[in-house]
């Protein structure tokens, strides 16, 4: 076994690894907002790594990776933002939340019309 | 990429397909649809890591390509059916 | 294995053919997709190759095992092109229905009778 | 080059439809496209059949492939006796588009859509290859469902929304058919599936894939009771489109039967032929009857078809040389007759104020319109099979063919069906044409043009003076199709 | 030969009048028409020696030989006689019209359709081959329409002439088949050849079909009991026509062809049978409803049935032995009857009604008619020395030695009588008992049967002295026939009935039986007429006539019909269940005719960690899908669509098909998005009303729903499940498709190559297909002014969209209440800036490399049209439209179609087929290869590009959508 | 154009990898096509200020660098949380002014990436380029640091744009 893919395969194994922990999440946090914390993150995360593990065991392919890791890192906060603030405005109630400012000022400019 | 190596990304690949179900009881069970969209986005990014691993299986980058496309558009969807949400219309 | 695939697609086309029967439009539309997706994976299973790698040939080396069968999958491409027009037409339709006659219920469409 | 011909049918139309669409800002270019269009289509068509008719199988190898491989265009002549029907209407239906007032005409769509349901149509009768077949009768049950959809009557909407969920039907039952048939044989090329069938004992799934295609195929021809949509789609589609949906469009299920059965399924054959009758036999009582109390006059028409279409299954059910040489002549004098009557229809109704067909508003609206009055009568004439005019052909053809199987019950049934048929078509004349309209009335001036209905008509009465090349062709159309040797030796050589 | 113009002249006439008459005066037409016919009756006496000597001439020109239709000629001496009828009889009326009309606009129209029917006549009677005779047959069918509605917005008339040419069509059909089956059965459809063959036809098992097809044609035509009951309603026709038609030739026709065909077919039991009985039983009823008609028109129709009827009876005797009384009833019937159907429409004509109950007394008014009338009527009473009377003799000389027959006639023949002599005493005897006209009557435009006018004949209208003359000469020629009978008819009727026949005024032997039952018919016949006022005030009991029997079944048949027009229901779901029940039924019946073989492998288990992920994956379809269906929210259905949709992706990738896994996840994709852009144009409450209904429907529905789709779903696994195991088969095509792709056209990626190459067709159909459908969603959603079109480069200075109310809706509708105006704008803005040029860029790389890796024009088409949604989700319509000024859908797919098409003609300019792979060598840049299937994906991917947009612009926003 | 001739050099080089081609004239086809995209789709031109350019590439590097770090660090934080019993979580929503006193978008949008990227933040609401709304899954924790975090990525942002400091 070459070194470059030793090092794949552990890279490979977190990023399986990630994005199991992510899906656990996924079923185990309360609500929406948490849930987005875990797959925006923790499946980022995961996939990220399995592409790192990829280009180390395909080295032909490595900027193609590239590229796709870059576009992840574009699209996954905007994602995680989009259905965050989708939720919000549904009114998703936020399980055991100590304090919610964006309430605050909600309720604040409703009162000023 | 020797047998083992081999064995090795088949187990992950079959892991990561074996992701795939709990999140899709996500996307059944929701409770709010921004869970399911959520849930939704994730099999996306699952998807990206699977077409990734069976490139690697099948020796062949350019189904790589495919990987790409989605990462580009899954966004597209996300986004359309955040705003369904947010706002009642597309665009 | 290829029972099991068999079973799939028939259980996909009598959900489709379910939701088809949908006195919705927007649900029958759904079924009218459903049912395109089901001939598709129907299609798959009479590839002539139970095949191993993709259908890519090189002039240099020989593919590594037995190639799916390209012709189905052409078939296939072909096929969803055209049920996605469908599809999209149908929406349309769909769409103009609720604009002219404030409806998506397709038992709401029935003046055309006799 | 004889056999380029072949392509112009399908891809003239096409080809210019395309370039309507990119020039659609100048619609009289584009309407002249279109004109041009239909004409050549028309042209090359005759052209293929006079080719045949010396006595050769034409075959274009698209792409230069050669088949079973590549994708192979075949010009046989039951083939092109159906082509040559398609664009004479088509031609006469553009035509008739050119003259029509309907809003829906004017709009940059509607051309292409026209032409390319036209291309379609030649495409699904000259293909040698069942699944372009598909893709070619998938582009008619489009444009069609779109020209319905944009029709100036309202309820066309509703119709094409039908019509779309019922054809997926057909696609499905077209496509499994086709899977099956690969499955079983790996090829597409009819000729090669043919050959196959013929050599082997009948293998795994091909009755079933002989059952589906024919659903397909009825559904396409609307025949009971596979018919629900005909009624909805071919009435309020636009009047130039209706008057093709009813005459040609239908056709491409009985064309698709007739190649089924005589070159892939010639052993399952008889059965389906026992099935055809009953159904035939059903369709024509059905659409007679339904044509006898419906509430307006193209929906008149339309069951008509209806029950036409049940004429032309029986001729093919009995199965004889002269009963199927008559269904072939039956069918293609229908597409005249009932594209012009549609037609002429269509022309009464954009002169009522509401512009509408149907029988409560449309009684005595055509009292004042002498040659409009004429041409209705002659074309019911025709319908009805009163000589001299070319369903009198038909019906003798078709008699003959009977009397040629022997089925003394269907004939009788068919040939009784007759009184219902002029029942209903002089009682609707008198009641367009001879009574006086109803409380206040006043015609709308400047309709339809009724250019393209005179021609048809004009050609009805040609082919009922003088039918002879018409039977002629039939019964060559027949013989070769009993030889299916013929057509598979043409498509893959040897 | 010589017959041919014969023929030809009326038709040419018939042309010719209706130009004509715009310019000639009635009257003249008349003569004119007259004149002509009045030649053509010279020219066939002229000929009549020929005939005599010859027996027959007889002609024929190939004409549709395929169903043994020839233009073919066999006139002999019953030819003749008919033809003389038709003509001479033809002379008169054509006189008499052009006198009768008083609307000289219709006299062209009215001349046409007599001349007409004058040629199919005179065809009926000289064809020579049964379909040339059925044809003729047909014609003086729908020309008889025609007259009797000629007065088309009379009810009565439209009624009458529908009800007549059903019966007599439907008739028609049965003869059309009897003759086939004849000309079948003899191998010959000539007249001539089959008189040769009348053993075998006799002797043929389908004799009694042909036969008693046959006679329900003729008897249908002539009027024969029970189908005699639209000869009255065919008196709406007008009068000439109904002496014409419906009296002296058409309802004859019938009796020709008895005649005609009797050498063949007659001379049998059956023959023998069926035509005395129901040509006696029609002559007796047909008397005897005469007798108590009001309408005259009616008296004469019912009187003619008679006569009819006796005609049949006679040709149905054994051995021909009445043939000879067959003819000279005719010719003494059309004389006779022809000259008393003339002067009740000159009756008509001047006092405006028909009903013999408000005439009389009218000689003293018209005593000239009166005259005529006299003569016609005592020659139908058969009152010597009238050709009635000849006739009458001959009828029971041939009838004597049946004492039953016999009855019948002479009972008849004293019913006849009686309603000649109320004809004549009725309208021209006695006092007037005209009524006053009355209001209700003068008003309105009267579908009274009996006249155009109200019965005012206080002043009676001048009669032309034609109408007068044109019965005159009929009735003239009665008397001068049966005076001149032995030397003027005998040599007539002779050819006609085969041999030379003596005729006599007075039987030559003495008085005879026969003479003396005449008398005594005669005397019978004046006592009915002197108790006339009693037998007129019986009540008959009400049997079902023909009339309600036809009017019943026509009803029972609408009835059906609208049973039938039920099923139509409108509801699409019942017609999908239907279709599919159908299809279970069928496909069942294939499935259990088949034999299965179940190859060992079938069961064979998981094998690899492939399989294991393609279960997961189709569980995960699956369950996705039914989720779909159980899931009542759109939008969650929307989103467990995806997931099942992607799956199918992913299992596409292990198949390994990654070229349908792209389409696949990117089509899905699309598909989501235009779902939701539908949810959110589609409103709230339609889809909870829709929605509400899918489980409130009754259980039995969702039990039938689930059946159909549950049996369906086990044929098709049953038929996925054979498909499966049939493979592989040794597939020689897909091998060739593998061999040859790299080599023939350059590409490593098969699929693309059958796509762009092999099956390029397919390709070229699809995308047009997409392009169409594109097209569509935008003409019907953003429906275009039709006055404006799209500028290629130009937007349209004013867009005014005439879908006013959904503009007014989308107004109302309120916005949504949100914290911000727009939806995280700076975030998605950012990410699309970002995104967007690369994504542009991925679809380019699959346009230019879709020979070598997976993508091509189509899949670059998709991309750049979820960009297009990317940009309209993230900037909104009005921002992606300034931005994107190019973005003009409708021209995109033009111009993609257009290059597509370029690509598949411009081999055939280098001689190449259509499609024909066409490289452009030495041209290589970073592996991009040139040919001409780059202009083909250019093509798709601009179409597929153009349509996407035009399809998500179109259903999104209708209100600022250009038009197309 | 010039901006657009510089933006398609980075585009050049993204071609590169995805059509996976590394060589001259692939790079060429790639910068003609970029130029190409970019005049279809028309992207907001800016002045190219060649002095600040390698600066901000430097700043684009760093960011970058960071933000991958940062995903790294947040996916560690949020997996010990979900793998721990009790998953510690305190959530809540807070407000974080951008403090960028141009209130720019794009300096907002990043802000916004960043911070979502960041561990146990996300952001639901922007209001007005000027305040983010962040949901964290521990509010104490982050209200600890968020506001030193902000100001010093609002410098990094500023050195990317190549805004004056
Ligand atoms: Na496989
Ligand atoms: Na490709």
């Amino acid at each position: 076994m070459v070194i470059g893919e030793v090092v794949g395969l552990i890279l490979l194994g977190t990023g399986v690894f990630f994005s199991a922990v992510g899906i656990i999440g996924i079923i185990r946090l309360p609500d929406v907002y948490t849930r987005i914390h875990a797959s925006g993150k923790v499946s980022t995360l995961g996939s990220i790594s399995l592409l790192a593990g990829t280009a180390l065991m395909m080295p032909e392919a490595a900027l193609k990776l590239i590229v796709l890791a870059l576009f992840l890192l574009i699209t996954s906060p905007v994602a995680s933002h989009a259905i965050a603030a989708a939720a919000y405005r549904q009114g998703v109630p936020r399980a055991g939340a100590v304090r919610d400012d964006l309430a605050a000022r909600a309720e604040q400019s409703a009162a000023a019309e | 990429m020797s047998d083992a190596a081999n064995m090795l990304v088949q187990a992950a690949l079959t892991v990561m397909v074996i992701l795939l179900l709990p999140c899709a009881y996500r996307v059944l069970s929701g409770p709010t649809p921004a869970d399911r969209l959520q849930a939704t986005d994730t099999i996306t990014t699952l998807l990206i890591g699977i077409i990734i691993l069976l490139a690697l299986l099948q020796g062949s980058s350019f189904v790589i390509d495919i990987s790409l496309a989605l990462a580009a558009f899954g966004l597209v969807a996300t986004l359309a059916v955040a705003r369904y949400l947010a706002e009642g219309r597309v665009f | 294995m290829n029972i099991l695939f068999a079973l799939a697609t028939g259980i996909m086309f009598a959900m489709g053919v379910f939701q088809l029967l949908r006195r919705d439009l927007i649900k029958a539309g759904m079924g009218f997709y459903i049912l395109f997706t089901a001939i598709n994976l129907l299609f798959l299973a009479v590839g002539a190759y139970n095949g191993s790698v993709p259908a890519y040939v090189d002039a240099s080396n020989r593919p590594a095992g037995q190639p799916s069968d390209p012709l189905v999958q052409a078939l296939i491409l072909t096929a969803i092109v055209i049920s996605f027009g469908s599809y999209a037409l149908l929406l349309g339709l769909i769409a103009v229905s609720s604009r002219r006659f404030k409806t998506v219920d397709s038992d709401e469409l029935d003046q055309l009778k006799g | 080059m004889p056999n380029v011909l072949l392509i112009g049918p399908i891809f003239i139309p096409l080809a210019f439809a395309a370039l309507g669409v990119t020039l659609s800002r100048y619609r009289t270019l584009q309407h002249g496209f279109g004109l041009i269009g239909g004409v050549l289509a028309w042209l090359s068509s005759i052209g293929v059949l006079l080719e045949n008719l010396q006595g050769n199988i034409l075959t274009y190898r698209l792409g230069g492939w050669p088949p079973p491989f590549g994708i192979v265009l075949v010009g046989d002549l039951l083939a092109s006796v159906f082509a040559v029907m398609a664009t004479t209407v088509v031609a006469a239906g553009i035509l008739y588009a050119l003259g029509c007032k309907d809003k829906c005409v004017r709009y940059p769509a509607f051309m292409p859509l026209f032409l390319a349901m036209g291309a379609g149509l030649n495409g699904a009768l000259y293909t040698g290859d069942i699944f372009t077949l598909f893709v070619f009768i998938e582009l008619m049950v489009i444009t069609s469902v779109i020209l319905v959809a944009i029709s100036d009557n309202r309820l066309g909407l509703e119709a094409a929304i039908k019509y779309l969920f019922i054809s997926a039907m057909g696609t499905l039952f077209l496509l499994i058919g086709i899977a099956a048939l690969y499955a079983t044989f790996g090829t597409l090329n009819m000729a090669d599936i043919g050959r196959l069938l013929a050599n082997d004992q009948r293998p795994l799934l091909a009755q079933a894939a002989a059952v589906l295609l024919m659903c397909a195929f009825l559904l396409k021809s609307a025949v009971f009771p596979f018919h629900f949509w005909q009624p909805d789609f071919h009435t309020t589609a636009p009047t130039p489109i209706g008057s093709m949906l009813s005459s040609v469009v239908v056709k491409v299920g009985i064309y698709g039967l007739i190649r089924m059965m005589t070159l892939m399924f010639t052993a399952e054959a008889p059965l389906i032929q026992e099935l055809l009758i009953i159904l035939g036999i059903i369709g024509i009582f059905f659409g007679s009857l339904g044509a006898l109390r419906t509430y307006d006059a193209k929906r008149l028409l339309a069951y008509s078809t209806f029950g036409q279409i049940g004429f032309i299954l029986v001729g093919i059910g009995w199965g004889t040389a002269a009963a199927l040489s008559g269904a072939l002549v039956y069918a293609v004098n229908h597409a005249f007759v009932k594209s012009s009557l549609l037609m002429i229809t269509g022309v009464v109704s954009s002169r009522t104020m509401t512009k509408t067909a149907r029988l409560s508003e449309i009684g005595g609206a055509g009292k004042t319109l002498a040659v409009t009055s004429g041409l209705y009568f002659l074309g019911g004439m025709a319908l009805a099979g009163v000589p001299p005019l070319n369903g009198f052909v038909s019906k003798v053809a078709l008699a003959r063919g009977g009397i040629s199987a022997g089925h003394w019950l269907a004939l009788g049934l068919v040939v009784g069906a007759g009184v219902i048929t002029m029942l209903y078509m002089f009682r609707t004349w008198q009641w367009i044409f001879q009574q006086p309209p109803a409380g206040e009335f006043k015609l709308k001036p400047g309709g339809d043009s009724p250019l393209a209905p005179a021609l048809l008509i004009g050609l009805c009465v040609l082919l009922g003076l003088y039918a002879a090349p018409l039977l002629d062709i039939a019964a060559r159309t027949v013989s070769q199709l009993s030889n299916p040797q013929l057509y598979i030796r043409a498509v893959l050589g040897g | 030969m010589e017959f041919v113009p014969v023929i030809v002249v009326p038709f040419v006439l018939a042309l010719a009048i209706v130009p004509a008459s715009q310019r000639l005066r009635p009257e003249y037409q008349g003569w004119g028409l007259a004149a002509v016919l009045a030649i053509l009756f010279g020219w066939l006496l002229a000929l009549l020696p020929t005939i005599s000597e010859q027996g027959a001439v007889s002609a024929a020109i190939s004409w549709m030989p395929q169903i043994g239709l020839n233009l073919s000629l066999y006139v002999d001496g019953l030819s003749v006689l008919f033809a003389l009828v038709i003509t001479g009889i033809g002379a008169a009326v054509m006189l008499y019209a052009g006198y009768y009309f008083e609307d000289a606009r219709q006299v062209g129209r009215f001349f046409a359709l007599l001349l007409a029917f004058t040629g199919s006549m005179l065809a009926v009677v000289m064809a020579g081959n049964l379909l040339t005779l059925f044809i003729a047959w047909e014609l003086t069918s729908i020309v008889s329409f025609l007259l009797i509605s000629f007065k088309g917005s009379d009810a009565v008339a439209r009624a009458g002439a529908l009800q007549a040419l059903i019966i007599t069509g439907g008739g028609g059909l049965a003869l059309l088949v009897g003759l086939l089956l004849a000309g079948t059965a003899a191998g010959t459809m000539e007249l001539s050849d089959l008189l040769a063959q009348s053993d075998v036809l006799r002797s043929h098992p389908w004799y009694g079909a042909i036969t008693v097809l046959i006679l329900v044609g003729s008897f249908s035509k002539s009027a024969q009991f029970p189908l005699h009951f639209w000869l009255p309603g065919a008196m709406a026709a007008p009068t000439p026509a109904s002496a014409f038609l419906h009296s002296a030739t058409m309802v004859k026709a019938g009796v020709y062809l008895l005649a005609r065909l009797s050498p063949m077919l007659g001379d049998t039991p059956l023959w023998n049978a069926a035509l005395p009985v129901v040509g006696l039983l029609t002559m007796l009823i047909g008397a005897a409803v005469a007798l108590r008609q009001r309408d005259l028109k009616g008296i004469l129709a019912y009187t003619t049935i008679s006569q009819l009827g006796a005609l049949v009876a006679l040709i149905g005797l054994p051995e021909a032995a009445g043939i000879k009384a067959a003819m000279v009833g005719i010719l003494a019937h059309a004389l006779y009857k022809g000259a008393l159907f003339l002067i009740v429409g000159a009756v008509d004509h001047a006092t405006g009604t028909r009903n013999i109950d408000e005439l009389g007394g009218l000689w003293r008014k018209m005593p000239a008619l009166a005259g005529v009338t006299v003569v016609a009527g005592l020659s139908m009473a058969g009152v010597p020395p009238l050709f009635g009377f000849v006739a009458k003799e001959t009828l029971l000389e041939a009838v004597i030695a049946e004492p039953l027959a016999l009855a019948v006639v002479v009972l008849s023949a004293a019913l006849t009588v009686a309603v000649a002599f109320r004809l004549v005493w009725d309208i021209f005897g006695g006092e007037s008992r005209a009524r006053l006209p009355q209001e209700e009557h003068r008003g309105h435009d009267s579908h009274h049967p009996y006249g155009d006018d109200a019965y005012d004949y206080s002043h009676i209208h001048a009669l032309p002295g034609p109408m007068t003359a044109a019965p005159g000469f009929l009735a003239g020629l009665s008397l001068i026939a049966g005076i001149g009978i032995g030397v003027l008819i005998a040599p007539v009727v002779s050819p006609a009935v085969g041999k030379t026949i003596s005729l006599y005024l007075l039987p030559p032997g003495g008085i005879n039986l026969a003479f003396v039952l005449s008398m005594a018919a005669l005397a019978a016949g004046a006592a009915i007429f002197a108790t006339r006022r009693f037998w007129l005030s019986w009540n008959l009991p009400g049997l079902p006539g023909g009339e309600q029997i036809y009017q019943y079944l026509v009803s029972r048949v609408e009835r059906v019909g609208d049973v039938l027009l039920r099923s139509q229901g409108g509801k699409i779901r019942y017609y999908l269940a239907a279709i599919l029940l159908t299809v279970v039924a069928l496909l069942s019946t294939a499935i259990t005719r088949t034999t299965i073989i179940y190859p060992a492998e079938m069961m064979a288990g998981v094998a690899s960690a492939a399989d294991i992920l393609e279960i997961v994956l189709l569980v995960l379809a699956l369950v996705a899908t039914l989720a779909s269906i159980l899931l009542e929210r759109h939008l969650l259905a929307a989103l467990a669509l995806g997931v099942a949709g992607y799956s199918i992706g992913g299992i596409f990738l292990l198949e390994p098909a990654p070229d349908v896994a792209l389409v696949q996840f990117l089509v899905e994709t699309l598909a989501t998005v235009l779902i939701i852009i539908i949810l959110a144009r589609t409103s709230e409450e339609e889809r909870r009303r829709a929605i509400t209904r899918l489980w409130g429907q009754t259980n039995t529905g969702l039990k039938r729903d689930v059946l159909i789709s549950a049996t369906l779903g086990l044929a098709v696994g049953f038929f996925a499940l054979a498909a499966v195991n049939s493979r592989p088969t040794p597939n020689t095509i897909a091998a060739w498709h593998l061999e040859n792709a790299l080599p023939q056209v350059g590409v490593k990626d098969v699929v693309a190559g059958i796509i762009t190459d092999f099956r390029g067709t397919d390709t070229l159909i699809e995308i047009t297909v997409f392009g169409m459908a594109a097209l569509g969603v935008l003409t019907m959603l953003a429906r275009p002014n039709p006055g404006k079109t799209w500028s290629l480069f130009r937007r349209p200075e004013t867009s005014e969209s005439p879908i006013k109310d959904a503009l007014q809706e989308d107004a109302e509708r309120p916005e949504p209440v949100v914290y911000r105006s727009r939806f995280a704008d700076p975030v998605t803005q950012l990410a699309a800036a970002l995104v967007l040029p690369f994504a542009t860029l991925i679809g380019l790389a699959h346009l230019l490399y879709a020979g070598v890796a997976p993508g091509d024009g189509f899949t670059a088409g998709v991309i750049g049209g979820l960009g297009v949604a990317l940009w309209f989700v993230v900037y909104g319509y009005e921002e992606t439209k300034r931005r994107l000024r190019w973005l003009h859908p409708g021209p995109l797919i033009g111009i993609g179609l257009t290059l597509a098409f370029a690509n598949a003609i411009l081999p055939l300019v280098f001689g190449r087929e259509f499609l024909a792979f066409t490289p452009i060598e030495g041209f290589s840049l970073a592996d991009i290869k040139l040919a001409s299937t780059v202009l083909f994906e250019v093509g798709i991917c601009l179409t597929v590009f153009g349509g996407v947009s035009a399809i998500l612009e179109a259903i999104s926003h209708p209100k600022e959508v250009e038009p197309l | 154009m010039l901006f657009y001739m510089l933006l398609a050099v980075p585009m050049a080089l993204i071609w590169v990898g995805i059509t996976d081609r590394i060589m001259l004239d692939g790079v060429l086809v790639g910068y003609g096509l970029s130029l190409g995209v970019l005049v279809l789709l028309r992207p907001r031109r800016r002045k190219v200020n060649w002095r600040r350019l390698p600066d901000q590439l430097v700043a684009l590097v760093i960011y970058v660098v960071e933000l991958f770090w940062d995903i790294v660090l947040s996916g560690v934080d949020v997996a010990r949380r979900v793998l721990s019993p009790d998953m510690r979580l305190k959530p809540g929503i807070i407000a974080v002014p951008t403090q960028d006193p141009l209130e720019s978008p794009i300096i907002a949008a990043l802000s916004a990436d960043v911070i979502t990227l960041t561990p146990g933040e996300l952001v639901v609401e922007l209001e007005d380029n000027r305040i983010l709304y962040v949901h964290c899954l521990d509010v104490e924790a982050t209200m600890a640091t968020i506001d030193a975090e902000q100001a010093r990525r609002i410098q990094l942002f500023g050195r990317i744009i190549g805004r004056s400091s």
